[in-house]
């Protein structure tokens, strides 16, 4: 059986997603980006949601700046792999543009932090 | 009676082997020899007389049984816990027979499963298979048996056949459902009914199949602690009547609680479920309350979702109390804060939790308020509050079972906290104890001595003049509990001191230097936390110097009245039931009950213990403690807790004994406290002493959460009911 | 013994799939015999329990050993249930090679795949086990196939031997996060689009992390961050049922044969 | 075909009839035959599948053209069933020589990987 073992961490031999090594997975997300960006104009433009182009592009980047930090290959290449499943459903408008606004998360309240509003809300 | 000297000579050694509760109190059964048995071939070294269930419980093996339970007789009838021992050409019943040397039992062998299947379906035979519809599904032993030990096919055939078993229902009053015909007759009941709640009530007629347990009179089930037998009861015979088909226990939470509706701080388990406290439930306790619970903690529930102060309100131009948002509340409140300054006043009620205690007395300082207040008095002269021991039921409610003659001053312990006068009953069977009454004459479910009800028999006593003196001297461990009641009296200081004399010169002379003599039965579950924060009992104060501003913290018994203040006085009432404070009150914060907030309570011993969380406040009620912290911002001088820790970390700073939860600290001043009553001026009065609550009926509405249960009314009009009726 | 066995194997193999079997070898109609179990005994004298069918149980007992012998490279461990299910412990490596023997195999003919489950275990190494149920129509028999993986390891999908497989683990994939390598169209399958999270692993909540509801406002169903009510926020762990967990009957799981005896 | 009548139909929808049976299967039992071959001579899979292979062999060889004869002896389901059980170990048994089973265990399980109830 084909299971080209490559050692990513230091001790343990795992089985690689899709990338062998970080700069493949750099390649990879680079190109989910692009196509990411590319789709954004016709999304805009196919589905009714309040966002134009611009701040579609600015919550794309947000989102991957979200995952910055990651160094695991194989995490990177997980996230690419939803990433790639949530453009698809994007792309071919099985998201309606519910889902697509939920990446705004628009009304979500701010917790209030100080003792006498959680008191007047009522909340812990 | 039970404890007739018959009965006592040749049960008792037996009773004593027998119940585990019992046997590690028998400090005198002489060092006999353990001998060894093996129970599923483990070896274990057990006393000569302990059962063969016990000898099993001790390596981990629990046997199946109905009619065994270990706080009550012996009774061996459901042969439930038959189990082989080898050797034995039948099995034996494991709860009754006592382990000889060398036994080898087998609790899980074909012989012991075979006996058990048999004894399942002997018990199914005559039993309704109507568990879908019945009240004990998913807590029932029948259930949870036929299920772990009972065959799993049937040779009931005959469906036809039309003999199944049937009962008539009993009608036992308000708080127990009865569908007879389930009943396995394994007589938990009757034993409890006659054993530990000392009523005589329920009994068996009829024999084989025709047998039924009942009243044998069409009577109500005349106990205060009637709601047990619903626990005890294996199968679905005996029933929450109030609870009856509104949830299965497996759809309720849990939560692990303690009870304030007296003073000994009973532990429960509050079911719950859709944001609605269902019922409660006992949780063991050996220090407290064992595993049981007075009817008026079990069924008083309900009332905690009636008459419930849902929303702030502040009185309007017209006077009338409008709701309104908790600001606006918040505001108006300060704004008489401010104006009264110094001139704020307190009183705290039974139901309030050491954290809103220590709130509103940190608040009012800070405003320059003084006057904190108690409902319920104590005499301040003498030591007053300043020792602890002299407001403490100093020697724990498990030490009565060490007592060997109690002496009960004002008080009536069936109806002021029924389990402590359970244990009374227990001491009095099961040891050499000896009660004596002065006060009025109560059926105590004992026999007593009746030193009559005046103040002069207490004065003889105190100076030791009294016939009984002797035999106070006489005992080993005499314990003397003083009512809380006494303390609202004019002379409650000469009482006090009266009884504080009493127990010094008694407990000088005793060998035991540990053993306390003197106790105080306190009334409400608040009151020994206030005292130990710096609550002044009594509100005299009060009517003293009026106040402009008055906080009401749960105060709901009328000690204070619109009468005794100004008219000016703007009265905040924090708590949360419609009751008497609040319909005096000009702003209202509603507030939290027990079941809603994790409190702090001190119970009549001393012992601090928390409640938790069962369900939400309902509307914008809010916990008490954080109506007090959101009120200190608005005033503009916010207290320095934020969350529960915080406040608790308050509480240790001003006692620390009230962070301590489950541990009841000693207090041990006799000696002082007695001194400086010798100074008390006060004479007794010619009053003959008196108690509130004399009969059954008095008993099931003593506060605002059970004033407003519908439960409690439908116990008191049974009650009343049955007194008028020919049995 | 090899031959043994496969004698064994293949004779009551094929008696159990076809009636009116011709075999000249005696011991095939007497097993037969008594797999249909109307043997007559005397009154029974135990306790109600489930009766142990001998004779099935060595015949999945030989036929485990069988698979073991000719798999050692992947097969960790043979197993017996309780109720005598065989099961197959194998190497995650290994699931294409075990699956396509024992689809493909005369002695096997698992044809049918009859579901892939998953248990997610968070205290082990490899938290996921996938378990694979297989079904024998011609032997009628049936066999578990598990092996294990974590978050990140793939596994490779067995799509290529069982159609069946590709939904199975799609779903597998959506519920738990586990990773087919090699899946044609592997996506989600439950979960509504734009779902974050794996519903069946432990450390996912029972309430979830988010809750949707009709913003009358925005005009569209709205996520957000779940707010439990009091009610919700504690779990209760133990058993409501289990009243005599001293009387459990613990599933006895029982080793049929030791994993690469040879070699 | 002495003996042999000719199969109308099989029953079964998607399994034609097959034309030449017996010789089908004597081609597929020999090309199982040599794949084996390819595999070492104490492998177990080997050693179990040519028993097999060559007592069904046996039985074709026998009977000839018979197709009742063969399905009857076998007893494992009609002759096309037969060719497309020897199709599929066919298959296997090609994919086989390249996984190479009989080698030792690939990857010995975690201690506590098969552990129930797991631990703690």
């Amino acid at each position: 059986m084909a299971t080209g073992k490559a050692a990513s961490v230091v001790t343990r031999q795992v089985r690689p997603i899709l990338s062998l090594s970080h700069n493949e997975a750099r390649m990879r997300a680079l190109a989910l980006y692009k196509a990411w960006y590319r789709q954004i104009p016709h999304t805009v433009n196919e589905n009714d949601f309040p966002k134009s182009v611009k701040q579609c592009r600015q919550k794309l980047r947000e989102e991957f700046m979200k995952h910055k930090d990651v160094k695991d290959v194989r995490v990177i290449d997980m996230l690419i792999i939803k990433g790639q499943m949530e453009l698809q459903e994007t792309a071919t408008k099985w998201k309606q543009s519910m889902h697509i606004m939920a990446y705004w998360k628009d009304t979500v309240n701010k917790k209030p932090t100080d003792f006498y509003s959680k008191f007047l809300e009522g909340k812990d | 009676m039970l404890r007739a000297p018959l009965h006592r000579a040749l049960s008792l050694p037996n009773l004593r082997q027998l119940s585990p509760a019992f046997r590690n109190l028998s400090t005198t059964s002489a060092q006999l020899e353990k001998i060894e048995v093996f129970v599923d071939d483990k070896p274990v070294m057990v006393e000569p007389g302990t059962t063969v269930l016990q000898a099993a419980a001790m390596v981990g093996v629990e046997i199946p049984r109905f009619c065994y339970h270990e706080r009550l007789a012996v009774a061996g009838n459901c042969r439930m816990c038959l189990v082989e021992v080898e050797k034995s050409p039948k099995p034996v019943a494991a709860c009754a027979m006592p382990v000889m040397k060398g036994w080898r039992i087998k609790t899980n062998s074909d012989m012991t499963k075979k006996a058990r299947e048999g004894v399942m379906e002997f018990l199914l035979v005559n039993h309704p298979l109507d568990c879908p519809i019945c009240d004990q599904g998913g807590e029932c032993d029948l259930q949870d048996q036929s299920m772990a030990f009972g065959s799993d096919r049937s040779r009931f055939t005959d469906i036809q056949f039309d003999g199944k078993r049937a009962v008539e229902d009993k009608d036992v009053g308000p708080l127990i459902k009865t569908v007879m015909t389930r009943c396995i007759h394994c007589t938990r009941c009757i034993r409890f009914a006659s054993e530990v709640a000392g009523v005589d009530d329920l009994g068996t007629t009829g024999r084989g199949s025709d047998m039924q347990v009942g009243t044998y009179v069409e009577k109500m089930f005349l106990s205060e602690l009637s709601g047990n037998v619903i626990d005890l009861c294996p199968v679905g015979a005996l029933t929450n009547k109030p609870f009856a088909f509104t949830a299965r226990p497996w759809e309720t939470r849990k939560t692990e609680s303690v009870d304030v509706l007296d003073a000994l701080g009973s532990n429960i388990v509050v079911s719950t479920r859709t944001g609605e406290v269902l019922r409660i439930l006992p949780r063991l306790n050996e220090e407290i309350n064992e595993e049981w619970l007075s009817d008026k903690s079990r069924f008083a529930c309900d009332g905690l979702k009636r008459q419930r102060l849902v929303a702030p309100m502040v009185k309007n131009e017209k006077g009338e109390l409008v709701s309104c948002e908790w600001e606006d509340a918040l505001v108006s409140v300060a704004k008489a804060m401010l104006r009264a300054g110094e001139q704020t006043a307190a009183v705290a009620g039974g139901l309030a939790d050491a954290e809103s205690l220590v709130a509103l007395k940190d608040l009012l300082n800070r405003l320059g308020g003084e006057a904190l207040c108690t409902e319920h008095t104590f005499p301040q002269d003498g030591s007053g509050t300043d020792l602890r021991s002299s407001y403490l039921l100093n020697n724990k409610i498990a030490g009565i079972e060490e007592a060997d003659l109690i002496l009960l001053i004002g008080t009536n312990p069936r109806f002021e906290a029924p389990l402590l006068n359970a244990r009374i009953r227990k001491t009095y069977i099961h040891k050499e104890c000896d009660v004596a009454l002065l006060g009025p004459k109560v059926d105590l479910t004992y026999d007593y001595e009746h030193l009559g009800d005046d103040t002069a028999t207490l004065k003889k006593l105190a100076s030791g003049q009294h016939p009984f003196n002797k035999k106070l001297s006489a005992a080993k461990n005499p314990m003397i509990i003083l009512g809380g009641q006494q303390f609202g009296r004019q002379d409650a200081a000469a009482i006090l001191a009266a009884v504080q004399q009493l127990s010094q010169s008694l407990s000088s002379a005793l060998n035991n230097k540990e053993w306390k003599i003197l106790n105080i039965l306190q009334q409400v579950a608040s009151q020994v936390a206030a005292l130990d924060i710096g609550y002044k009992p009594g509100v005299s104060e009060i009517r003293e110097n009026p106040p402009k501003v008055l906080f009401l913290l749960g105060a709901d018994e009328g000690t204070i009245t619109r009468a005794d203040l100004p008219k000016d006085c703007f009265v905040v009432y924090i708590g949360h039931h419609g009751d008497q404070g609040a319909s005096m009150a000009d702003a209202i914060l509603p507030g939290a009950t027990y079941t809603e907030k994790q409190g702090t309570f001190v119970n009549t011993e001393g012992r601090t213990q928390q409640t938790q969380v069962a369900v939400t406040p309902p509307g914008m009620a809010r916990v008490d403690w954080k109506i007090i912290r959101a009120l200190s911002e608005v005033v503009g001088t916010p207290l320095p807790y934020d969350d529960l820790n915080a406040v608790r970390q308050r509480l240790t700073e001003v006692a620390p004994n009230l962070t301590r939860y489950g541990s009841a600290e000693d207090a041990n001043y006799f000696a002082q406290a007695t001194e400086l009553s010798k100074s008390v001026k006060t004479q007794l009065a010619s009053t003959p002493l008196d108690v509130k609550l004399k009969e059954l009926q008095d008993f099931f509405m003593t506060d605002a959460i059970s004033r407003a249960s519908p439960t409690m009314a439908k116990c008191v009009q049974a009650v009343l009911k049955q007194k008028s009726s020919k049995y | 013994m090899a031959s043994n066995i496969l004698r064994k194997l293949s004779g009551t193999f094929k008696n159990v799939g076809l009636a009116g079997s011709r075999r000249v070898n005696a011991a095939p109609t007497v097993l037969s015999r008594h797999l249909s179990s109307e043997t007559q005994t005397e009154p029974e004298s135990r306790p109600t329990v489930r009766k142990p069918d001998l004779v099935a149980r060595a015949h999945v007992t030989d036929f485990g050993r069988y698979v073991a012998e000719c798999l050692p490279k992947f097969i960790q461990k043979v197993q017996l249930t309780g109720t005598d299910e065989l099961e197959l412990l194998v190497a995650p490596e290994g699931i294409v090679p075990v699956i396509s023997f024992l689809k493909d195999h005369h002695n096997a003919q698992f044809t049918n795949l009859s579901d892939i489950g998953g248990v997610d275990v968070p205290s082990r190494m490899y938290r996921f086990e996938v378990v694979y149920n297989l079904l024998s129509v011609r032997y009628n028999t049936r066999i578990r196939v598990k092996t294990y993986t974590d978050e990140l390891t793939p596994l490779d999908s067995v799509n290529d031997v069982h159609k069946a497989a590709n939904w199975y683990e799609r779903e597998i994939w959506d519920m738990f996060g586990v990773f087919f390598a090699d899946h044609p169209d592997l996506r989600r399958i439950l979960t509504d689009y734009g779902f974050e999270g794996h519903p069946f692993r432990k450390d996912f909540p029972l309430s979830g992390f988010v809750e949707l509801r009709y913003d009358d406002t925005k005009k569209r169903v709205v996520v957000e961050p779940l707010e439990l009510a009091q009610e919700f926020r504690r779990f209760e762990l133990n058993s409501p049922w289990e009243q005599f967990p001293n009387f459990r009957d613990t599933t006895v799981i029982e080793e049929a044969a030791p994993a690469a005896e040879k070699k | 075909m002495a003996g042999a009548t000719v199969k109308l139909t099989t029953g079964l929808t998607g399994m034609g009839v097959a034309r030449h049976p017996a010789s089908t299967l004597k081609g597929l039992y020999g090309k199982i035959l040599r794949s084996l071959a390819k595999m070492p001579d104490d492998a177990a899979y080997r050693k179990y599948t040519e028993e097999v292979i060559r007592d069904r062999a046996a039985v074709v060889e026998k009977h000839g053209a018979n197709w009742k004869n063969i399905e009857q002896e076998i007893n494992c389901g009609q002759i096309e069933e037969l060719i497309i059980q020897a199709e599929n170990e066919l298959n296997l048994a090609r994919k086989m020589v390249l996984w190479k089973p009989w080698e030792p265990l690939v990857t010995k399980p975690e201690p506590d990987q098969w552990k129930w109830p797991p631990p703690k």
